[in-house]
C-alpha cells in the first residue's frame, strides 16, 4: 500500500532511476557490469578459437547476458538451486564458475567441473553450486526443477528455492506443460525462467508459441506470470526478487518471460543466413544488452571511461590467462571411458552407512 | 517366519523403508487414499500423511521428472507407474535423463531413486495393461533393472533398491501379486542387486528365467523331474547389469541352455542372455539355445483365446525342456 | 448484432428455452433423449452383466451421457472425424454403433467393430464414421486429433473438423499441451472436449490441475476456451455447435471444459470407498443428467408420461436384443492371434497400386 | 546413373516422392526454410511451399503424434526428428500408438507414415548427438524399422518406405551421410522393404552388420582378403521385421557368425541376431558367435579419446574376424 502523500510526491518528482528504486548499490551494480561484460568476452573468444580451429563447438549467451546476471542477482546465489541451459554461461559466471573452468569445458579438459570431458561445452552441472547437471534433451529441466522444488518445500520449508531455465522452443515440450502444473499445485518454490530469444534454432516464435505470449500462460495455471525487458539487467532482478520473495514465503512459482535477442547463430554449427536476414540481425544488434547497460552506468555516473577501461583490461587479461591455462591443460584418457556408470561396490557401501 | 504373498512381502518392504527413513516419499497416480490400484500403498496415506505419499497429477513424465530432481536435492524417492504399459511417456526421462545424472557429471551428481512398476500379463489386461518393459531398459546402462520372482527375494531386493544411490527400475508381475507366496522373515533384510540365482539345481539343462516365467519354469521343472530330467533354474532377478557368470557356471554344467521370458521375442531380454551364452560357452553347448517367449504381436489381446495364445506357459516350457534334454 | 428493438423485446419477455434459442425441434431433443437413456440404460445392463460374471470389464458413461450426446449433436456426424475416449458410449451410438455392437465388444466377441475383441470394452474405434482407433494410453489421443485437424485443413479446407475427448486428468499429459499449442498456431479445425467429472480414478480436481479451472488455459495458447454444464445437453451442444461453426470458418480451434459428473466407480475393477464420501456421490445422484433432461422434456411439453414409456420399452427391447444376441455370438480364435501385425503383401500391392 | 554421397540420394529420394505424391508432407524442427540441420531438405520449403514443408515447435511426441493423426485421415507424412538421440520424447507415440493402430483396430486403420532421423557417433557429437536406437524400435511388432548402408538402398528403401501403408522408421548415419558415396541411378526404383542382402560374397565367415557398421565390415574385409580370408558380409538393412533366412543361409554356408553393431552392447539388435543363429543354426556353427559392439557406457563422450575408445572401427573388426576364422 502506498501512501496518499507519497503518490503526489511520486507525481510531482521525476521517477528515480531503476536501480535507486531497487536499492541496488553503485558496487552491486559494477559487480552486475563485471560479470556481463565478462560472460561477453569469454563468449566472443570461445568463438575465435572456433574459427582457429582451436575449439570443435560453441554455443553463445549473447543477446541474453543481462537476463542471466540480473537473475542470478536475484537469487540467494549461496544457497539457492538452479537447472540451467546450455545459453546460461553469465548465470554460471555469477555461480562460481571461472573462466579457467569455461574454457576448461570449451577444450573438453579432463579437470573440466561439468562433466570431466564428456559432454559438450554448455552442459552445466556444479554441484557445490546446485547447479543440477544437464544434457542436451531441450525441457527435461522443468521437472527436475519441480523435484528439486517438492525436496526443497518437504525438506526444506522453501528457505532454498530453484530456478528453471530453458529458451522460448522449451516450452513446447510436455514437459515443461506438466512441470508448470505440479509446480501450481503444490505452490512450489520455482521460478521458471524463459529466455525467449524468438528463434529455436531456425524457427522463429510464432510457429514456436500458440499466443504468442508466454507469460500468459501462467494464468491457467493460476499461477502468476510476467514479461519483462531480458536486455535491461535491473528489470531481470525486480521480477526474479519478487518472485524468489513469494516462494520463499510459500506462496509458490512465477513464470518470468524475459524478452532477450539471440546475436549470434544458433551455434558454431549453425548458419542463420537461410532464415534470418541482414535488417532482422542489425536490428537486434542495436538492442546489444552490454551497451545498454554500459551507457545505463555511465549515464547514472556509476561507471566512466577510466573505471571502464579498468573493468575491460582485466576481463581481458582473465580471458587470456584462461585461454591460455586451458588449452594446455591435460585432455581426459581412453581408460577413463568406463568409469561412473554405477556407484562402486564401495561407493554403495559409504552411501549405505550414511543413511 | 510367515508365508506372504508377493504384494504382501512389497508393501511390507516399503512401509518398513518409509519407517526407516524420513527421507522417502512414495507417489504416483491413486498411491494415495487410494493405496494404488492393486492396493500395494494400502493404508500408507493414513500412516504416513499426504506430504510422504503423493498423489500426482496423470502424468508420468512428471512422475519420473520429479523423481529425478528430489532425489537430487536430497530426497529418497519411490516412484510408482501404475502400469508398466504406461512407462512410455516417461521414457525420455528414465532414459535420457535418471541414467546419466552419474556418467555424464563425472560422478559429481547421483540418483537414489526407484520407479516401481507391475508389469506382465496373463489376467485379461489387454494390449496395455499386460506388457513386459525389462528389455527396453535393461538395454540403457545406468539403469539398474530387477525383476523379483517370489516375495522373500522381492522384500530384500526392493530395500536393496531403495537404499541404492543409483536409480532402479522395480517391475513386479501383477500376476504374481496374490499368486506367489513364500517365507518371508519379518523385519530387515537385504538381497543384493545385480545377482542371478541358482534357484533350483539339476543335471540335464539350465532354464533361464525371470519374475512370473521363472515360477512357471518351477512348476515345468517338476514336471520333468518325474521323468527324471533334472532342470537347473537360474532366476535372473537383477536384469541388469546382468550376472552373466552365474548363468554360464550353469550352462557349463549343463551344456544345455533355455530361455524364458513373457515379452515379445525379437529383442527380448532373453536374446542378450542366449547371445551371452553363444558368445562365451559355446564350446560347452551339446544343443541349440531354445527360447520360449511371446510371440511379435504388440500385445495380449483382450479375449480368452488370443490372450492364453499369447502367454507363455508351463506346458510350452515343458515342451522345449523336453527337445531340449533330448539333445 | 442484435437489434435495438429486440433488446427492448427481449427486456419485456421472459427469456425463450434454451432449445427454441437454439432452434432446436421437438423432434431432435427427442432424439437426443432417445441417446441420452439408450446410453444409460446399456451402461447399466453392463454392470448388470459385470456382477453376474458374464463381463470382465466395464466402465461407464453415467453422469456424462448429456455432455456426450449434446457434442455429438453439435457436429456434423455425418463427415466430422472423432477421437474419443473410454467413456464416450453416448457418443458413439449417436455416430452409428449399435447396441449390439457396444454389447460384442463387452463380450469381446469376432465381430465387434473396435477392435475385433482384442480391446477393453471402450476402447472405441470405427472408421466408416471416421473415429479413430483408441488405446488405453491416457491423452495421446490429442495429438492424434490434431493430425487429422492438419490433414482437414490442408485437403479439405476445413469443410471436415475433429473433435477430441478426454477428462480433466488427460490435460495433465505433455501431449495435451503439444497439440493445444500446435492446434493454436496452425488454427486448425480441432475441438478439444474435456469432460471433467472431477476424478482421475480417486484423485480428485485440485491434485490434477493447477489453477482448477480448465477453460481458462486456453487463454494462453490464444484460442478460446469455455465452461460448459456438462449436465446440459443443450448447452454443450450449444458450445459445440458455435465453436464447430468457427472451425469450419478457418479460425481454429476451441478448448471446450464440460463440468460432468461421475455416477459410477472409475471401472468395475475400482473401489471408491477410499476416496469418495457417500455424501460426495449423493450429491451427484442428485443432479443426474438424464433426469434433468428429461424434466426439461416434460417441463416444456415435448415429452409426456406415454411417450416418455414408449422411448424406455423401445430401449428395453434394443438393450435385451442387444444383450442375447452377443452372448452367444462368437469369441475370437486363437488363429488369428498373430493377423494384422504388418500389411501382408496383397495389402501392400493393394496399396501402392493406389498411390 | 551418378556418384551420390548418402545424404544426397536421401534428398532425391524425398524430393521425386513429394513431386509424385501431393499427399505427401515433410515435417520437423527446421526442416524449412533451413532445410534441416544436415540439410537433408534443403530448397525444399522453397519448391513445395510451408503447407508441405512445415517447420514443428520443438516438441517430439507432437511430431508422431501429428504425423499419426495426418496419415489416418488421408495424408502420407514423412516427419523428422533431428537427431534419433531426441526421439525419446515421442516414445509413447511412436511404440504405444503408431505400432499399434492396425493390430488393435483389426486392420480397420493403418498408418502410412515414415519418421527420419538422422543416427550414430563418430562425429564428435557427444552423449546426445551419436546414439543408436535400433534395438528399442527393432523390438516392436507393429514397426518396420530400416537403416540403409549405401546411397543406392538409401534412396531405393526410403521410396519404399514412403509407399508402405505401416509406420517405418528410418535410420540414417550421420556420419555416412557425405563419407559414403556410391552410384545412384536417376529417377524412381524402389528396393524391398524387409529383406536383408548379401552385400560380399565369402567363405570363411559371416559378418552381419547395419548402416556405418556395415561399411566398416567392408574395409575390414578387404584387409582380411589380402590374407586370402574371405568373409561374406549380410547387410541387415530392415532392422525388423527381421529377415532371419538371409543371415542363416549364409552362417549355414560359413560355419561363423561375427555381429557388429555401435549401439551399446547388452540388449543390442546384434543380441536378436546372434540369439536366432544360436537357435537355428546351431548344428552349423564351427566357432562362437562374437560380437563387435559399443561399450556398455551411457553414449559417446565428446573429447576424442573416449569417443574413439567408444567407436567400433575397422581395426577391432580385423581383430574379431581373425580370431573367428581362426577357429
Ligand atoms: C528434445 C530435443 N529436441 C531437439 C533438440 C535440438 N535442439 C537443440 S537446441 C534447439 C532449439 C532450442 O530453442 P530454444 O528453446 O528457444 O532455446 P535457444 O537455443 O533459442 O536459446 C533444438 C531444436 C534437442 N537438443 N532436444
Ligand atoms: C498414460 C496412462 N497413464 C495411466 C493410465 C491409467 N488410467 C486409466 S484412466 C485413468 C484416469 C483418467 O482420468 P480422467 O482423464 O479424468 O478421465 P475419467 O476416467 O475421469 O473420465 C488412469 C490414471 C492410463 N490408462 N494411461
Ligand atoms: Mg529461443
Ligand atoms: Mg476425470
Amino acid at each position: 500500500m502506498v501512501s496518499t502523500a507519497k503518490r503526489h510526491a511520486a507525481k510531482d518528482a521525476p521517477a528515480p532511476p531503476l536501480h535507486e528504486a531497487l536499492g541496488l548499490s553503485a558496487e552491486t551494480l559494477l559487480d552486475m557490469y563485471y560479470y556481463i561484460v565478462l560472460a561477453r568476452k569469454l563468449d566472443e573468444r570461445m568463438w575465435q578459437l572456433n574459427r582457429q580451429g582451436k575449439a570443435a563447438f560453441v554455443i553463445s549467451c549473447q543477446g541474453q547476458e543481462a537476463a542471466q546476471i540480473g537473475t542470478a542477482f536475484g537469487m540467494a546465489r549461496e544457497k539457492d538451486w538452479y537447472v540451467p541451459y546450455y545459453r546460461d554461461l553469465g548465470l554460471m559466471l555469477c555461480l562460481g564458475q571461472t573462466p579457467r573452468q569455461i574454457m576448461l569445458s570449451l577444450f573438453a579438459r579432463a579437470e573440466e567441473p561439468n562433466s570431466g570431458g564428456r559432454q559438450m561445452p554448455g552442459h552445466y552441472g556444479f554441484h557445490k553450486s546446485h547447479v543440477l547437471t544437464t544434457g542436451s534433451p531441450v525441457g527435461t529441466q522443468f521437472l527436475h526443477a519441480v523435484g528439486v522444488g517438492l525436496a526443497n518445500k518437504l525438506m526444506r520449508q522453501n528457505a532454498e528455492i530453484v530456478a528453471a531455465f530453458g529458451g522460448e522452443g522449451a516450452t513446447s515440450e510436455g514437459d515443461w506443460h506438466e512441470a508448470m502444473n505440479f509446480a501450481a499445485i503444490h505452490k512450489l518454490p520455482v521460478l521458471f525462467i524463459i529466455e525467449n530469444n524468438h528463434y529455436a534454432i531456425s524457427v522463429p516464435l510464432e510457429l514456436q508459441v500458440g499466443g504468442q505470449n508466454l507469460a500468459a500462460r501462467a494464468a491457467g495455471y493460476g499461477m502468476p506470470g510476467v514479461a519483462v525487458n531480458g536486455l535491461n539487467p535491473l528489470e531481470c532482478y525486480q521480477a526474479v526478487k519478487a518472485a524468489a520473495d513469494r516462494a520463499r514465503a510459500g506462496d509458490g512459482p512465477t513464470l518470468i518471460e524475459m524478452k532477450c535477442i539471440r546475436l549470434t547463430a544458433h551455434s558454431s554449427d549453425d548458419n542463420d543466413r537461410t532464415y534470418r536476414t541482414k535488417e532482422d540481425k542489425e536490428a537486434d544488434r542495436q538492442r546489444d544488452p552490454v551497451a545498454f547497460f554500459q551507457h545505463y552506468l555511465h549515464e547514472h555516473g556509476i561507471l566512466d571511461e577510466a573505471k571502464d577501461a579498468l573493468v575491460r583490461k582485466r576481463i581481458d587479461e582473465e580471458v587470456e590467462d584462461a585461454t591460455n591455462y586451458a588449452e594446455t591443460a591435460p585432455a581426459p584418457v581412453a581408460e577413463d571411458l568406463m568409469k561412473h556408470v554405477y556407484a562402486t561396490p564401495e561407493e554403495v557401501a559409504e552411501w549405505r552407512s550414511k543413511l | 517366519m510367515a508365508v506372504k504373498t508377493l504384494i504382501e512381502a512389497i508393501r511390507d518392504g516399503l512401509r518398513e523403508e518409509m519407517e526407516r527413513d524420513e527421507r522417502m516419499i512414495i507417489f504416483g497416480e491413486d498411491v494415495g487414499p487410494r493405496g494404488g490400484v492393486f492396493g500395494v500403498t494400502e493404508g500408507f496415506s493414513k500412516q504416513f500423511g499426504a506430504d510422504r505419499v503423493i498423489d500426482t497429477p496423470l502424468a508420468e513424465a512428471l512422475i519420473a521428472g520429479v523423481a529425478i530432481g528430489a532425489s537430487a536435492a536430497g530426497m529418497h524417492p519411490v516412484a510408482e507407474i501404475q502400469f508398466a504399459d504406461f512407462i512410455m511417456p516417461a521414457f525420455d526421462q528414465i532414459v535420457s535423463e535418471a541414467s546419466r545424472f552419474r556418467y555424464r557429471s563425472n560422478n559429481d551428481w547421483f540418483l537414489p531413486m526407484v520407479i516401481r512398476a507391475p508389469y506382465g500379463g496373463g489376467i485379461h489386461g489387454a494390449l496395455y495393461h499386460s506388457q513386459s518393459v525389462e528389455a527396453l531398459f535393461g538395454h540403457v546402462p545406468g539403469l539398474i533393472v530387477v525383476i523379483p520372482s517370489n516375495p522373500y527375494d522381492a522384500k530384500g531386493l526392493l530395500k536393496a533398491a531403495i537404499r541404492h544411490p543409483d536409480p532402479v527400475l522395480f517391475f513386479e508381475h501383477k500376476g504374481g501379486y496374490r499368486l506367489i507366496k513364500g517365507d518371508v522373515p519379518d523385519g530387515d533384510y537385504i538381497v543384493e542387486l545385480g545377482k542371478c540365482k541358482v534357484s533350483r539345481a539339476g543335471q540335464h539343462l539350465t532354464a533361464v528365467a525371470w519374475g512370473m516365467m521363472h515360477y512357471r519354469c518351477l512348476e515345468a521343472a517338476e514336471i520333468l523331474a518325474q521323468d527324471g530330467i533334472t532342470v537347473e533354474i537360474v532366476d535372473v532377478q537383477t536384469i541388469s547389469p546382468l550376472d552373466r557368470a552365474t548363468i554360464l557356471d550353469s550352462v557349463k554344467k549343463t551344456g544345455k541352455c533355455l530361455v524364458v521370458y513373457e515379452d515379445n521375442r525379437s529383442g527380448g531380454w532373453g536374446a542378450e542372455i542366449a547371445a551371452s551364452v553363444a558368445e562365451a560357452a559355446f564350446e560347452y553347448l551339446d544343443g541349440p539355445i531354445l527360447r520360449v517367449t511371446g510371440p511379435d504381436v504388440p500385445a495380449m489381446p483382450y479375449n480368452h483365446a488370443q490372450e492364453a495364445a499369447f502367454m507363455p506357459n508351463t506346458e510350452k516350457i515343458v515342451a522345449a525342456m523336453r527337445e531340449l534334454a533330448a539333445y
